[in-house]
């Protein structure tokens, strides 16, 4: 078991960081509470910087998505804590400043935010180096949990409370559907590590196809994360939650569980496999056709009613279900047999994609959260509506292109960040043979292009309106969180110019994915099989106990 | 002179084809000019001209200095002619090709070669045309330094820089040694011809006129366009020198009697070259435009319209008689109307001519413009050269176009001078004894001899080269209907030239002067700018095309008179000055010399020497034993023909100088002959038709477009557009906001999507 | 070279946002004029003998993402050289058009501008498929931006829909672009070391390997690109947003849309399209040519009722590529030559009829032919133009515009087929005179609507919309009070200005100078006119072998094996 | 109804998991006849109830508890096939399962109760002020 904690010095690092956190913010010296926000970058720096250092090890399927994970999780982590500063009391932070009111520790939320903040990144590290379904499920709570409290406590509107009872119920409902889908895999395959069912599942496939309960845990459990990465049809939260948080929290939404949704995702799909290794697999048959199906339905229902919206964060909420869409093209076409370590690998797609949607989603966010307008009742607010940007280049252009950038880099439009992250799930969805897929993602891309010209446009191109918006337009003082915009927007643009695109497509390359297949020994398989089915002797290579050769 | 009219009498008797066989290009060869590049002058120096005229408007030349550098260009470019003509005489029966740079030329496959070049064929035709087209324009060109000064300026530069564009483009036309450079030439002159309609462009009707012509003569530059093609793509050349050996097989094929075995490919090149020829040379259907181009100055009329482009055709006709030979309509066999019929297109030609000669005739009687009735005249006339050419007798038509040419010119000059004097006034019925007048005698004779040659008096120029056709009509077994349509005509050309004469020029001494808008209101366009550069005194008045009439009216037709407003008493003939008298003089006298040429055989011997001579469809012996009344045809044509344009003069005479007291009135308007008259003075509706016919459908038809463009094409874009839009709108309820909404929406998802399995499991 | 080239207006582009205004418009012309030094060096003094190349010149190849192939590789071939010529001319051009038009947001306008011109060139220089995709797609940006800025009343719907449309077609170009792409590295690459092939996107390879690709695949990878390309030509049924992009375009942005934005679609359908698929061009070559003659057609017949003078000449524009698209797909090396000649003929003359239009919309602010009129006495070098380039675009011969619609359309009638092949002027093909002879009416409509359009606002009474106003102001007034500006323009002179003749007279030098010698060009497009042909043939041997290989089977034999002399089975065994 | 609904679930039950009997092998069946089937038509009957009252209750807290029950519904089936593989695997699971229901339970209460102070009421249906 010792082995598994070398690994997960990152994870470890960062809980610890958290902790400590909780205690600074407990603090009644305003100066030492502010040190909650530096701490936690330090503590994902370092974070980061042990992931490039230790030896990540998950599963021998997707050997190479822990480390890649938990290094994106860092780096956008960083980001969205840009963001995040300065969120939660601020009214109270500043009536404790001007002394209105004494401190009191039991009051502020400042540390817990952090603390939530940072263990949600913490599930997320750890869902991308899970290696059965009991750390699964916990990582993905652990990461989904204190979401629902930022949600909840991000503003002091009732909006804020209504994302978050429809946040908590729905996810509550989602996490006892995957869970009750974990449970029949657990059933089907008599283990729950996944490099083993993965094995039982190719030696079921092999004696007359895949147990049924395997599948109907496998349909449940990808059902239920279809929560997480809201995608049809668990994705009616999605507009209303992101609209009710406050947009960093928002920001952070829509990047930390779809990440680890999209990580449980295809740990279970690896697990599944893309059919045999000819290089023209697929998905087993009812999940590809239920993955195919949801889709082209996500991508589509997040297009056509984002084209409708006036909520520049509805937009960014349907635009994120949207995306999600794309994303399962690249999963449903799967790795790709003999050339998968090219850009066809869809899930060196998915992996690149979920960097650059992640980048682009909190330049958008920045720009959302550094905004604000005054309220009636003399507070201020967030902004929120198409009306608030309009003609945001006269007032801030630097923030105005942020936002066009954001955007054009979410439609993927060369030569941006965006475009290199879409170029592989087409071509993965091509390489898959799914072309049809394909032309409705193309056709999707275009009804996409409508929405986020029209943020470009509004912001760009057009005067600021008149009847009070302009009056009440004012920025949060938090230049932190322009500054996240800034560095986001960079990445957009500069990563195609740094071969640093090429990198992640390496470092998402997921070579050794069909391992498995490949050496039948590879299935590190310290237990012997288990054996749910009859005819569990049918294995065709003879060195059956060969010891897998992870790194 | 003296010994004229014994050699006339001697070839009288002889048949005019007996005379000098025709020789087919295979007998021409090849020679090479002493200086050949100095051929290019021919084209050269109208071009020099007219990019002397531009240079000349960008440097605001206020005076005549265009018009003498356009007649210095374009009489070095008729001594040039002369030079080349006096070469190749000495060559005989002879061509050459004189290339200067590369046009349009590549492989179209490797190692074959489409070529048209910049290059010259120059054969005696090419000499006799350009003789005329350069001696003209020249004499033209000295003519309007005088009729257009009243603009010079701006408007005097472009008027001589479209004149000179306009003889450089026929003289590709003429010289250009491969169709493609021919078509240069043909819508070149096109061109020319649209801006000097247009050159009155403040008034709508001239710009109409331009638009009108432009147009119609791109349908017939289609014909041509598509015969190029054709040719090329079946013959593999469009050089005259390449091509035309290359026609001869199946020339032979139908002059022994078996056109029909000709390939469809080479019929159909003359039938689209016919179709080229009657719009360029205002043939039926496509005649409607000539008339109108009298917008047009009036040298242009002369120039352009009369004398030399108009007769393009006839030109592209003779230039590729052997192609022409060989074509044909063939309906094929297993058509349901029809079947088997083979229309040859030299009697396409032939028809065409003699109808559009016939229907131009009768409309001329009735008209009272003068410079309309030109039009028609010449309308008509090119219907005989067509004949002409359409009885596969180059010289014929060429002789045709040569005699015309000159006495065209003078008609419409002499038309052009009165109009000038008279403030442009155009109705035979204002005018009356002109030649009376001062200073009009010179303008009098000339357009009596214009009027003898048109109306064909025995031995004038019009009646030898009308002679030819009419007795090579009579003398075909196949044509006699078109003879006697063309003898009929001839009789009414007749008529109505000398009603013109009679009206016009003799008579009681008596005038109204015109509207000036008529004739002079480019002024508006050099007035304008004379005061946008001299500062704005004159202001309202000049900006404004509808005021802008009377304000030209006021400053030039009768400026130097000073009066004003009055114009009825106060107005003075302006009698023409001395380069209006020598150019009508020289035509005149030219018009009457150009008869010299028939008893000469000159025009002839010049057409049979060159690539135009026809095979003998109809062989010798076809043609001899053909009679008319018992007499050759030759010989008769010369009595019946001068009879019956005899009739015709008296028949005017009759009617519009005896006892004929005012300009207006005349003892034929006693004549009733109700629909006839009416559909006659309505040019038979003709130009109503095709607006009823064509373009009113096609405006339709273009609305009718665009509106389906706006609504359907581009409506269905944006349904496109809608379709997410709409989808969006149908899936919104599912977004209610209720938690329980949305809990059993995504119960219901998994539950769709586990059926979905299901399904799939099954 | 090439990449320095494309550099020195992004460079001036990028100068631009921080210069003072006053220098913005030196600055653009600098770049724009600096580019179109260098490309005049580079195509004509750099000792490169453009008639004997038969490959790439200034080939550039830098690696950009090595592990996915995607390098920027660039080149020039007489072509796309051509091409880039054109609108490196056109650079400098609409910078010297603007300077008066425009003189709100300078910088924003002057910066797009430059980085369009960029943007352009990559478009023809690119031999790697993504670079080309990213410069394909990139020129959306700055002309939306050019559009929807400075362009008219209803600019950003017109905005929005050039760049959807557009867009929405080359996404799906894009599909097919990789579907080729992943077929190489699949299918032909040979097999690297862990078994899978080699990535490229390197265009020539593609072209190869696409050609390999069965016949339906083909077909299918044809139709994704055509639809991509034809949008931008734009192809019938696909133009309605053209009219109504240049209507709404500044002028600058109208000569750069007409002038190089609409031959990146013929660019590509050439240089891509036809050589990846060259069996399906010719399966496909008589629809595209129907749609083709559609436009030329009756979109001719469309822009006779505009009274719009820019809407005409747009829509004029939807006919004249008409004819184009219709040379390229003759297939043959004379409808191919032509072709390419008339995109670079087009531009030139549709361009200058933009800028003509752009001058008098500035002095009149009204582009309406029911308002204006008989501009020519008031303007009497515009004017001059202006017959000169409507004449241009009608394809007066002499002028430009004549060789490369003679050249297509007998390049159409030449490539008639079995019938005409044999013929000493025939070509192998499958188009013929049944396609021409109805193309061919639309050169008379051609000549309505052009002569309509100069009928009314060159010639005919003097009207324009001051004068209407001057009426209703009473202007009868005083005689000698001279109205001579009611509206002020004091910087714009009556007729042009010398910055103005200037932007035109290069325009027309170059008219005059391909229409009556129009060889080098010519030659130029020689080599790679005939080697795209000779694709075409082999193609169609292959499809005359398999069908005469179904025809054996059946019954006799049919006209389809006489292709070309004889039906040669080797080339289609594979099929 | 609900015959039938047995019914169906019985059939399909069958269908689908009819191969498997717990306690199969070498242990002695403590009640013979209850099988797999049994304890896993139990969880999902369970696990139904939840969903059902997750979708027809109002009250906050109700609607909380039966998520809950679909988490121990899903605990169940982990125990037995716990139980059919003959290993603790499932067992360990549960006990996590039931550590996630607690903390979320506890997060639930929390909750709740700032809701209601905001609204004083539990009732579901009151917050949908989002929407479209």
């Amino acid at each position: 078991m010792l082995d598994k904690i070398s690994s997960l010095w990152p994870e470890i690092c960062l809980f610890s960081v958290t902790c400590v956190v909780m205690l600074v913010g407990l603090s009644s010296s305003l100066r030492v509470r502010k040190l909650c926000s530096p701490l936690a970058a330090l503590g994902l720096l370092t974070a980061g910087f042990l992931v490039v250092t230790t030896e990540a090890s998950g599963t021998s399927l997707l050997p190479n998505m822990p480390s890649y994970g938990k290094l994106l999780t860092c780096g956008v982590g960083l980001l969205l804590l840009l963001l995040l500063s300065g969120l939660p009391d601020r009214r109270y932070e500043a009536m404790v400043a001007t002394g209105r009111t004494r401190f009191s520790a039991l009051r502020t939320v400042r540390a817990e935010y952090y603390a939530f903040f940072l263990f949600s990144l913490t599930g997320l590290m750890l869902c991308a180096g899970a290696t059965n379904l009991i750390w699964l499920f916990l990582a993905l709570e652990l990461t989904s949990l204190p979401t629902y409290v930022m949600v909840a406590l991000s503003s002091q509107r009732e909006r804020s409370l209504e994302a978050g009872v429809k946040y908590f119920f729905l996810g509550a409902m989602g996490a006892a559907v995957f869970l009750f889908g974990f449970a029949l895999i657990y059933g089907g395959t008599g283990t729950v590590d996944i490099d083993q069912i993965a094995y039982a599942i190719r030696g079921q496939a092999q004696d007359g196809g895949i147990n049924t309960i395997t599948l109907a845990g496998m349909l449940l459990a990808l059902l239920g994360l279809c929560f997480k990465i809201a995608a049809v049809p668990m994705h009616f939260y999605t507009p209303d939650v992101y609209q009710g948080a406050a947009s960093p929290v928002t920001a952070m939404l829509a990047f930390v569980p779809k990440a680890a949704g999209f990580f449980a995702i295809t740990l279970l799909l690896a697990a599944l496999g893309w059919g045999d290794l000819t290089g023209h697999g697929a998905l087993p048959s009812p999940i590809g056709e239920v993955l195919t199906v949801i889709a082209v339905l996500t991508m589509t229902i997040g297009n056509v009613l984002a084209v409708l919206q006036t909520s520049v964060k509805r937009v960014l909420a349907y635009s994120s279900i949207a995306h999600s869409g794309y994303m399962l093209v690249a999963l449903v076409a799967g790795p790709g047999g003999s050339g998968n370590d090219s850009i066809t690998n869809g899930v060196a797609a998915v992996m690149l994609y979920l960097l650059a949607y992640g980048v682009a989603n909190v330049a958008a966010f920045s720009v959302l959260s550094t905004l604000e307008r005054a309220a009636p009742d003399g507070t201020t607010d967030e902004s929120d509506d198409f009306a608030d940007i309009r003609g945001l280049r006269k007032r801030a252009p630097g923030l105005a292109w942020v936002m066009v950038l954001a955007a054009l880099g979410l439609m993927g439009f060369p030569p941006l960040l965006g475009f290199f992250a879409k170029l592989p799930l087409f071509a993965s969805g091509l390489a898959g043979g799914h072309v049809l897929l394909v032309v409705i993602l193309a056709l999707n891309s275009a009804i996409a292009a409508f929405y986020y010209l029209r943020l470009v446009s509004v912001t760009l191109l057009e005067s600021p309106d008149g009847a009070g918006r302009a009056e009440s337009f004012a920025m949060t003082p938090f230049a932190n969180r322009t500054l996240a915009g800034y560095i986001a927007a960079t990445v957009i643009v500069g990563a195609p110019l740094v071969p640093l695109i090429d990198e992640a497509y390496d470092a998402t390359r997921v070579a050794q994915w069909g391992g498995v297949y490949n050496a039948a020994g590879a299935a590190p398989s310290p237990r012997p099989r288990p054996t749910p089915g009859v005819g569990e002797q049918t294995v065709e290579e003879p060195e059956a106990e060969v010891v897998p050769s992870v790194r | 002179m003296t010994d004229f009219l014994p050699t006339l009498l001697t070839l009288a008797s002889e048949p005019v084809a007996a005379q000098v066989g025709p020789v087919g290009f295979a007998a021409l060869k090849e020679v090479s000019l002493s200086a050949p590049l100095a051929a290019w002058l021919i084209p050269g120096l109208p071009m020099l001209g007219a990019v002397l005229a531009v240079l000349m408007a960008i440097g605001g030349v206020k005076s005549k200095l265009p018009a003498w550098t356009t007649v210095l260009c374009l009489a070095g470019s008729f001594a040039v002619t002369l030079w080349l003509y006096l070469q190749m005489r000495d060559a005989g029966a002879a061509y050459t090709t004189v290339k200067l740079f590369d046009w349009i030329s590549f492989d179209y496959l490797p190692g074959k070669a489409f070529v048209a070049n910049f290059s010259l064929y120059i054969d005696q035709l090419t000499c006799l045309w350009m003789l005329f087209v350069t001696g003209l324009a020249a004499c033209i060109a000295l003519y309007a330094s005088e009729y257009m000064s009243h603009d010079v300026g701006p408007g005097y530069c472009r008027f001589f820089f479209a004149f000179c564009l306009f003889v450089f483009s026929m003289a590709c036309l003429v010289m250009g040694d491969n169709l493609l450079l021919l078509y240069l030439g043909w819508e070149g002159v096109g061109l020319c011809s649209y801006l000097l309609i247009g050159y009155f462009y403040a008034k709508p009707s001239a710009v109409a006129a331009a638009k009108k012509a432009f147009i119609i003569n791109r349908i017939g530059d289609l014909g041509l366009a598509l015969g190029i093609m054709l040719t090329f793509v079946h013959f593999g050349t469009i050089q005259f020198a390449e091509l035309l050996p290359k026609v001869e097989q199946y020339v032979a094929l139908a002059t022994s009697g078996n056109l029909a075995a000709v390939p469809a490919s080479v019929q159909w090149i003359a039938v689209l070259f016919t179709l080229a020829a009657f719009g360029k040379s205002a043939q039926l259907p496509l005649y409607v435009w000539l008339p109108d181009a009298m917008e047009g100055p009036t040298p242009v009329s002369a120039l352009i319209h009369a004398a030399t482009m108009v007769t393009a055709g006839v030109y592209l006709v003779a230039r590729t008689m052997p192609l022409f030979q060989c074509g044909a309509v063939t309906v094929p066999p297993d058509a349901w109307v029809l079947p088997g019929l083979v229309v040859p297109a030299l009697d396409i030609v032939v028809w065409g001519g003699a109808l559009t000669a016939l229907l131009a005739a009768t409309i001329g009687m009735a008209q009272f413009d003068i410079k309309r009735i030109m039009a028609y005249s010449t309308v008509s006339q090119l219907g005989f050269m067509f004949v002409g050419v359409g009885l596969a007798s180059s010289y014929a038509g060429a002789f045709h176009v040569f005699t015309h040419a000159f006495f065209k010119a003078t008609l419409f000059l002499s038309c052009g001078a009165v109009m000038h004097g008279f403030g442009g006034q155009l109705d035979l019925r204002k005018l009356s004894g002109v030649m009376w007048m001062k200073g009009w005698l010179v303008v009098g004779l000339a357009m009596l001899v214009g009027c003898l040659n048109l109306a064909g008096f025995p031995f004038t120029a019009g009646f030898f080269s009308k002679d030819v056709i009419l007795a090579e009509a009579f003398s075909n077994p196949h044509q006699r209907v078109v003879a006697w349509i063309l003898l009929v005509t001839a009789g009414l050309t007749a008529y109505y030239t000398f009603r013109v004469f009679f009206r016009v020029f003799l008579g009681p001494k008596s005038f109204e002067p015109g509207d000036e808008a008529h004739g002079h209101n480019d002024a508006h366009g050099h007035d304008d700018r004379a005061h946008d550069g001299a500062g704005h005194g004159h202001g309202a008045k000049g900006e404004h095309g509808a005021k802008g009439e009377h304000g030209a009216k006021g400053e030039h037709g009768v400026g130097e008179k000073g009066a004003h407003g009055a114009h009825d008493q106060a107005f003075q003939p302006h009698a023409p000055g001395w380069a209006i008298n020598l150019v009508l003089a020289v035509l005149a006298i030219g018009s009457l010399v150009a008869a010299y040429a028939y008893p000469t055989k000159w025009v002839k011997g010049l057409v049979e020497k060159s690539s135009a001579a026809a095979v003998d469809l109809t062989g010798s012996a076809a043609h001899a034993p053909a009679t008319l009344l018992g007499m050759d045809p030759h010989e008769i044509m010369y009595y019946v023909s001068a009879g019956v344009g005899a009739v015709g003069i008296l028949v005017a005479f009759f009617l519009h100088y005896l006892g004929r007291k005012t300009a207006a009135t005349s003892r034929a308007d006693a004549i009733k002959l109700g629909a006839l008259q009416r559909g006659a003075q309505h040019k038979w509706y003709v130009d109503e038709f095709y607006d009823a016919t064509v373009r009113v459908p096609l405006k339709v038809l273009a609305h009718v477009l665009h509106f389906l463009d706006k609504v359907l094409v581009d409506g269905l874009v944006n349904l496109a557009g809608l379709l997410p839009r709409g989808l969006g709108m149908s899936l919104r309820p599912s977004q209610g906001g209720e938690l329980h909404g949305y809990a059993l929406a995504m119960a219901c998802g998994i539950a769709v999507l586990a059926l979905v399995a299901l399904f799939s499991l099954v | 070279m090439l990449l320095v080239l494309i550099l020195i207006p992004l460079l001036a582009a990028l100068c631009v946002p921080v210069l003072p205004k006053k220098h913005v418009y030196g600055a653009a012309m600098l770049g724009t004029l600096g580019a179109l030094a260098l490309g005049v060096f580079m195509f004509a003094f750099n000792g490169i003998d453009w008639l004997a190349i038969t490959g790439d010149a200034y080939t550039d190849r830098v690696s950009w993402m090595p592990r996915i192939g995607l390098q920027l590789s660039v080149g020039v071939d007489q072509v796309s050289g051509a091409l880039v010529l054109l609108s490196l001319l056109l650079g400098p051009i609409t910078v010297a058009c603007s300077k008066t038009a425009i003189t709100e947001r300078v910088r924003t306008y002057y910066g797009w501008l430059l980085v369009l011109q960029s943007a352009m060139i990559g478009v023809f220089v690119a031999r790697d498929v993504v670079m080309f995709y990213i410069a394909f797609e990139f020129t959306l940006i700055p002309m939306f931006v050019l559009i929807s800025i400075f362009g008219g009343s209803n600019r950003k719907a017109a905005a929005i829909k050039f760049f959807l449309y557009t867009f929405t077609g080359s996404v799906i170009a894009l599909a097919g672009l990789l579907y080729v792409a992943w077929y190489y590295a699949t299918k032909i690459s040979p097999p690297s070391v862990g078994g899978a092939g080699t990535w490229t996107f390197d265009l020539e390879t593609l072209k190869s390997a696409a050609r390999q690709m069965p016949a339906e695949q083909q077909w299918w990878v044809f139709l994704a690109l055509m639809l991509g390309f034809a949008v931008k030509v734009p192809l019938f049924p696909l133009h309605t947003w053209l009219p109504l992009a240049h209507t709404e375009a500044p002028t600058a942005g109208s000569v750069v849309l007409a002038g190089v934005l609409l031959k990146l679609g013929t660019y590509a359908i050439y240089a891509i399209a036809v050589p990846m698929s060259p069996g399906a061009a010719v399966a496909f070559a008589p629809v595209v040519a129907v749609l083709a003659i559609i436009g030329f057609v009756l979109i001719g017949l469309v822009c006779w009722v505009q009274t719009d003078v820019k809407k005409l000449v747009a829509y004029s524009s939807v006919a004249h590529l008409g004819v184009c698209v219709l040379g390229l797909f003759a297939l043959n090396p004379t409808g191919l030559k032509g072709g390419l000649l008339y995109m670079i003929n087009h531009g030139l003359s549709t361009g200058a009829l933009f800028l003509l239009i752009g001058m008098i919309y500035e002095r009149f602010h009204t582009r309406n032919m029911n308002e204006l009129g008989g501009l020519a006495r008031r303007m009497p070098v515009w004017a001059s133009f202006m017959v000169f380039f409507a004449m241009a675009s009608v394809g007066l011969p002499g002028l430009n515009g004549f060789v490369s619609e003679f050249m297509c359309l007998l390049g159409a009638w030449q490539a008639g087929g079995t019938a005409w092949a044999g013929l000493p002027g025939g070509t192998p093909g499958v188009l013929g005179p049944a396609y021409v002879l109805i193309a061919a009416v639309g050169m008379v409509v051609g000549a309505m609507y052009t002569l309509m359009m100069v009928g009314k606002v060159v010639f005919g009474p003097l009207k324009t919309p001051e004068d209407e106003h001057g009426h209703g102001g009473g202007h009868g007034g005083g005689p000698g009070g001279g109205h001579d500006d009611p509206h002020g323009h004091s910087k714009l002179p009556r007729d042009l200005s010398a910055r103005e003749i200037g932007t035109l007279l290069p325009l027309a030098a170059l008219c005059l100078l391909l229409g009556l010698y129009p060889k080098p060009l010519l030659q130029a497009f020689d080599h790679s006119a005939q080697k795209t042909h000779q694709l075409v043939v082999e193609a169609m041997k292959q499809r005359a072998a398999a069908a005469g290989a179904t025809a054996a089977a059946g019954t006799a034999g049919t006209a389809a094996g006489k292709l070309e002399g004889s039906g040669t089975a080797g080339g289609g065994a594979d099929q | 109804m609900i015959d039938t609904t047995f019914g169906v679930a019985l059939t399909l039950g069958q269908f689908t998991l009819g191969q498997f009997t717990l306690g199969q092998g070498d242990l002695p069946a403590p009640m013979s006849g209850i099988t797999l089937y049994h304890y896993l038509f139990t969880a999902s009957t369970m696990f139904v109830l939840g969903l059902i009252g997750f979708l027809t209750r109002r009250n906050l807290i109700v609607m909380f508890l039966s998520t809950e029950l679909m988490f121990q519904a899903a605990g169940i089936a982990l125990i037995a096939f716990g139980r059919f593989h003959m290993n603790q695997t499932g067992d360990a699971f549960v006990i996590f399962v039931l550590t996630v229901a607690a903390a979320e339970a506890a997060l639930a209460l929390a909750l709740i109760v700032l809701l209601f102070r905001r609204k004083e009421t539990l009732d579901g249906q009151a917050w949908a002020s989002m929407k479209g």
